[in-house]
């Protein structure tokens, strides 16, 4: 191996191990702070600037809150129970955190150091790279159920087993729903996904796309075990799900994990269905994308915490209920709809096409305005009204009832 | 307020039950409660659907002093002695009919209390004669599930019992004065 | 057939407004902040107390005009000993309901504000760990000496001895009392000087009846009896 | 009528292949965070279906009547605040109401009507963060829960006012109140109660239409007619099972007659959980119609009739009940002539309204179980007293 090969997987790989716990660490505060407003409360506001005399005095909005968390959860005793499994009660939060961890090279954000790098080590440009973010997200589950076994209690186990069957569940609508990404690119590598949408050419604004979207953001809310589908912790159930027995800097590391992942989950939505780095005046400045791609992700974690601030939680039957009988036949005809749409708007070119270019693209070049828009107001009715009959199939008692009084 | 039940039929119906006016309260013989309480309960004339409080009352042995109306007009105080007893209280209202209470009182000796549960009857009796088994070591027959209920499990006696002594293992606020504190002194309190 | 997801839709919206209007409406974010103001008004709750950096306040009160704590003893003057009200009867210690109350009554009579021997409380100690602030102690005291203080920044490393409150503790003049519960105290005075007025104006009136008698007596003795000297009876 | 308690499932284990399954005992509880104090259920699951649940009581038990039977009448009332916390004005009120009948004390009018307007408030406080909690069950991390402590916190503000204490009130006495409300109080309560409809807007807002909540709630928890009425369900709980049964309205104590309010109730075809929270959100409509006639009502007077502050009542019984916002609130008095009452008995709403609880749970999920615990509304305090 090469000096220069280890200074370029460094250079690839360092920032990101420092950029991505940084903003976990301002997540955790944005979190807190919205969820404060939102409850009309303040949320952190005393802590400071950091080992200062006057950090108190110099609050900065309690940016300093979430040091003062990590140093608390770093000195915090280590509990390990004792009849529990020591080895995978100790192993599930590092397995937990790596994966989140590893799915994020893959996620095509343009850093300016990597540009100078060999291809070989610049991971996001692998061919399977959509695919290979699965398979390294499922190992999520894993952890989750390892922690649950581990841990020896029965809050935790049912945490552990309300885990599996939850991703086991959702990953189906969300593969799915990027299967449509695929097949407008015609590529499973996500920077040539991301390509395929600079300028405005977005996946979202596309009915199958915005279909799509939803349908994998939900399903991603349930992968990361954020509210409404928390299950796996539901606090008010099984105390602290698979997290019960877990304290000091295991439950950080734990907390971590989720966090990175939801990065990374709300990463590849970006990237998938929000043009990733694309947005106005990067075609000037290159090093805009970065930030855009940021701001992206950071717009779909505000509509998380504000999701979180809202709604309750569902229970177990209705949350599979809800991925199998909804999100799933949802997905199934939205890929229908999106071939249909290909091959309509193809006409007879399909077979002409470039392989190399984003397919969707080349189609819409020569396409009649008029069938776009006809596709549009069909493609969303069948979908609204698919929807609509998928929830009054499983659904049907349930509404709002009138009440008597008397006088 | 609410109605008043007539309480006259009843008692010429069930020619066992006593009614207590100083108490206004119908006192029932224990064997026929239970078939009172379903009668009560089932009478298009009661409907005694909901019976609200269930509780125990214990009665020492204690010397009453009554004041006697001789013939010749004379007051004279007596003292006479009033038996030990227990009683289980049972306050019936009827929700169709809106009225009540009915108090119904099942009474019972102090030494082997021990009544008819009326839980079959209704199930609202369930843990409140729980309580009153706990409490006052009350017996109830056929009740489903007769556990200590506020009390733990392996607690010896009855709390509410009027001649009951706490044990002097009890943990007590060692409050600085007063006979705690001698007692917290004597060293066997608990803290 | 309303919209699907309406329900959380509308909701969303309620958490948005309550989100925004928390940073612009006062009555949405009602959360006191408790972090020092340089402003030296008076505090209106508990929570809105100033606070120096490691000030510890013994003496903190709050305005609420009933808001009430622990019990005090009330004293009239400077020296605290020479104007007690309390009279050692012991009714509040009767009917204290946690029984946080002891009180030993004195052996001789002291003289006390109005110039009158009465007994005084050689020990009055209150257990404020058990003591639960229901103010029953201030209701059945016949002499107004006990009232609730609205001192709470009470905490003491000495669980037993701290929060135990001897008399001179306890003792707290009439201005202090003036001073946390204002329109409380002025209703309790001018209670008392009607009493006292009352009191007074009784014991006036049977002092005039009975000198009115004493005179018709007399009158009648004189009448009866003349050369006897007139009798002047002094009613106390 | 059925009474009779219900029958777990005949369970049988499956044994295959030399694995034994067992079902799964899970002890939710002291110290769980939703069973609202410390309140245990032995729970067994089968998967996440509950097959047997036994609720264990005791914990916060320190004989109140015993505490009480060795005290002055006067001296247990500051005990009453304690036995549910959230509203020690109606605990107040309901031994007031017994004390009153066993020696016959008048009123006064203006006290009638303070009382009316502390109760009102106080289930508007209780109803308010019940349905804050009962949300917070269902996993909404609070939001509905702090929107409506919010509230609670200016209601909290007039009592502290009026008694000098936020939840410790003991501000009821025999014969009337402690103290006349301090000047302009009246005035706050009645702006506090015309912006309370505008947070009940809001509120249902949020939460009444809400899908989660609509299918979480809602064929949950169902108590038949009969059953509430035979297990003596009182209170919103009971008027979700559909009984129009209400002390305020069938005893009339007090000055409620006065009032203009309807008492909401349903056709008992359901009584789940989504009845039981609905009523409660409809309850504080009707509570502040009738505090606004209060407000509106209320004249000047003293507030203590000349009650003696320390009674020797004759021997006598009194059973006296309020509806309190959990249900029916009632004291059992029996005097005997001392300073102490001989008998002191609380029939108290929450623990008997948990009578039913296992009926309810049986073959729900675990996630069930807690918003079933939710909403019938315990008190701790109050169901071990």
């Amino acid at each position: 191996m090469s000096l220069e090969l280890i200074r370029d997987i460094l250079v690839a790989t360092v920032p990101l191990l420092l950029i991505f716990p940084t903003l976990f660490a301002f997540t955790t505060w944005l979190e807190r702070k919205a969820l404060a407003r939102i409850q009309n409360r303040i949320g952190p506001n005393k802590v400071g600037v950091p080992l200062t005399r006057y950090g108190g005095r110099f609050s900065l909005f309690g940016l300093g809150q979430p040091m003062a968390d990590g140093i608390k959860m770093l000195f915090k005793e280590n509990i390990v129970p004792r009849d529990a499994d020591r080895l995978f009660h100790l192993l599930a939060p590092i397995l937990a955190l790596i994966p989140a961890m590893l799915v994020l090279c893959f996620l095509p954000i343009d850093f300016p150091w990597i540009n100078n790098i060999q291809d070989s080590v610049k991971a996001f440009m692998l061919d399977g790279a959509v695919i290979f973010f699965f398979a390294i997200t499922g190992l999520n589950t894993l952890a989750v159920f390892m922690a649950g076994w581990a841990s020896r209690n029965k809050y935790s186990l049912l945490g552990g087993m309300r885990a599996i069957a939850q991703m086991v569940s959702y990953e189906i609508p969300l593969v799915l729903s990027a299967v449509i990404v695929v097949m407008m690119v015609g590529s499973l590598n996500a920077a040539e996904i991301a390509n395929a949408q600079a300028g405005w050419n977005w996946f979202i604004f596309t009915p199958w796309g915005l279909a799509a979207f939803i349908i994998f953001f939900i399903a991603a809310l349930a992968e990361t075990n954020r509210s409404p589908f928390d299950l796996p912790e539901a606090e008010s159930e099984i105390i602290a799900g698979y997290f019960t027995e877990y304290s000091g800097f295991k439950f950080a590391l734990f907390f971590l994990g989720e966090y990175i992942a939801m990065f990374a989950i709300s990463g590849l939505a970006v990237t998938l269905f929000l043009g990733g780095g694309a947005g106005p005046g990067v075609a000037a400045l290159p090093w805009l994308s970065v930030i855009w791609f940021l701001v992206k992700i950071f717009a779909l974690i505000a509509v998380m915490i504000w999701l979180r601030g809202t709604l309750p939680r569902l229970r177990v039957d209705q949350l599979m209920g809800f991925a199998w009988k909804f999100l799933l036949p949802l997905s199934i005809l939205n890929i229908f709809i999106a071939g249909s749409a290909l091959h309509l708007l193809a006409g007879g070119r399909l077979a002409g096409l470039d392989e190399k270019q984003p397919i969707l693209r080349q189609l819409m070049e020569g396409a009649n305005p008029l069938v776009v828009a006809g596709l549009w107001i069909g493609a969303l009715l069948i979908l609204y009204v698919a929807a609509n009959g998928l929830n009054q199939l499983s659904r049907a008692k349930v509404r709002p009832r009138e009440y008597k009084y008397a006088e | 307020m609410s109605h008043t039940v007539n309480h006259e039929s009843i008692l010429g119906k069930f020619p066992g039950t006593n009614w207590d006016q100083e108490a206004g309260a119908l006192i029932v013989p224990t064997v026929q409660a239970k078939e009172i309480a379903t009668w009560l309960r089932d009478n298009d004339a009661f409907l005694l659907d909901y019976c609200s409080n269930v509780t125990g009352v214990d009665y020492l042995e204690c010397e009453v002093k009554e004041k006697v109306t001789k013939e010749d007009g004379t007051v004279e105080t007596v003292t006479r002695t009033e038996p030990s007893r227990m009683d289980v209280v049972y306050h019936l209202y009827s929700m169709q009919k809106q009225t009540g209470p009915l108090v119904f009182k099942q009474r019972t000796n102090r030494e082997q209390p021990e009544v008819e549960s009326l839980t079959p009857v209704w199930r609202s009796c369930e843990l409140q004669e729980r309580e009153v088994f706990d409490l006052f070591g009350v017996n109830f027959k056929s009740h489903p599930d007769q556990r200590r209920i506020l009390m733990w499990d392996e607690f010896e006696g009855h709390p509410m019992r009027k001649d009951y002594t706490e044990p002097f293992d009890y943990e007590w606020e060692p409050t600085p004065h007063d006979e705690i504190l001698e007692k917290h002194q004597r060293g066997k309190v608990i803290v | 057939m309303s919209l699907l997801g309406g329900g959380i839709f509308k909701g969303m919206a309620v958490t948005l407004r309550n989100f925004v209007g928390s940073y612009f409406y006062k009555d949405r974010l009602t959360t006191n902040d408790y972090s020092w103001r340089p402003s030296d008004k008076l505090p209106q709750h508990a929570g809105e107390y100033p606070k120096e950096e490691g000030e510890q306040l013994r003496d903190t009160t709050t305005v609420t005009n009933y808001s009430r704590n622990f019990p005090m003893l009330l004293h009239d003057g400077s020296e605290p000993m020479d104007t007690i009200r309390c009279v050692a009867c012991q009714i509040c210690e009767r009917e204290c309901p946690p029984q946080c109350i002891y009180i030993e009554k004195s052996t001789e009579k002291k003289e006390n504000a109005g110039g009158k021997p009465q007994f005084y409380p050689a020990k009055f100690d209150i257990d404020v760990s058990v003591c639960m602030s229901c103010q029953i102690c201030v209701e059945v005291c016949p002499f107004d000496a006990i009232v609730m203080n609205s001192q709470f920044e009470l905490s003491t490393p000495d669980r037993f001895g701290g929060l135990l409150l001897r008399r001179d503790d306890l003792l707290k003049s009439n201005d202090y009392y003036h001073n946390i519960h204002p329109e409380e105290a002025a209703a309790r005075d001018k209670r008392i000087a009607e009493e006292k007025a009352a009191k007074e104006a009784k014991k006036k009136a049977a002092a005039e009846a009975a000198r009115k008698k004493a005179e018709e007596k007399a009158k009648a003795d004189a009448e009866a009896s003349e050369g006897t000297p007139d009798i002047q009876e002094d009613a106390e | 009528m059925s009474s009779a308690t219900a029958i777990a499932p005949n369970y049988e284990l499956i044994q295959q292949d030399g694995l034994e399954t067992s079902l799964l005992e899970v002890s939710m509880g002291p110290h769980h965070p939703s069973t609202h104090g410390v309140f245990r259920m032995d729970v067994k699951l089968d998967g996440e279906t509950v097959v047997d649940l036994q609720p264990v009581f005791g914990y916060l038990h320190r004989n109140h009547e015993k505490l009480a039977e060795n005290m002055s009448y006067l001296g247990s009332m500051p005990f009453t605040d304690r036995l549910d916390y959230f509203n020690s004005m109606t605990n107040n009120w309901a031994y007031a109401l017994a004390a009153e009948k066993l020696v016959e004390i008048e009123v006064p009018e203006r006290a009638d009507y303070l009382r009316v307007i502390m109760a009102e408030l106080t289930r508007l406080v209780n109803h308010v963060s019940l349905v804050g909690f009962f949300i917070n069950d269902l996993g909404a991390l609070g939001t509905p829960l702090l929107y409506a402590f919010r509230e609670r916190e200016k209601i909290l503000d007039l009592f502290e006012q009026a008694s000098g204490a936020r939840m410790m009130c003991n501000y009821f006495r025999f014969g009337g109140l402690r103290n006349d409300v301090p000047e302009g109080w009246l005035d706050r309560a009645r702006d506090v109660v015309d912006h309370f409809p505008v947070f009940l807007d809001e509120y249902e807002q949020l939460l009444c239409e809400n899908e989660i909540i609509l299918s979480r709630t809602q064929g949950v928890g169902c108590l038949s007619r009969d059953l509430a009425i035979s297990a003596g369900i009182t209170g919103p709980m009971l008027r979700a099972s559909g009984v129009n049964y209400d002390i305020r309205k069938v005893d009339k104590y007090s000055i409620y007659d006065r009032f203009q309010f309807r008492v909401p109730y349903t056709d008992g075809n359901v009584g789940d959980c989504y009845d039981r929270f609905m009523v409660r959100m409809l309850e504080m409509r009707e509570s502040i119609r009738i505090l606004k006639q209060a407000l509106d009502g209320i004249g000047d007077g003293p507030v203590l009739g000349n009650a003696p502050k320390v009674f020797k009542p004759k021997p006598a019984e009194v059973y006296g009940r309020v509806e309190a916002p959990k249900g029916e609130l009632g004291f059992y008095l029996i005097a005997d002539g001392t300073p102490k009452p001989y008998r002191y008995r609380v029939r108290p709403p929450s623990l008997i309204n948990l009578t039913v609880l296992r009926d309810m749970c049986l073959g729900q999920k675990v996630a069930d179980a807690v918003i079933i615990l939710g909403s019938i509304d315990i008190v701790l305090g109050e169901v071990d007293r």
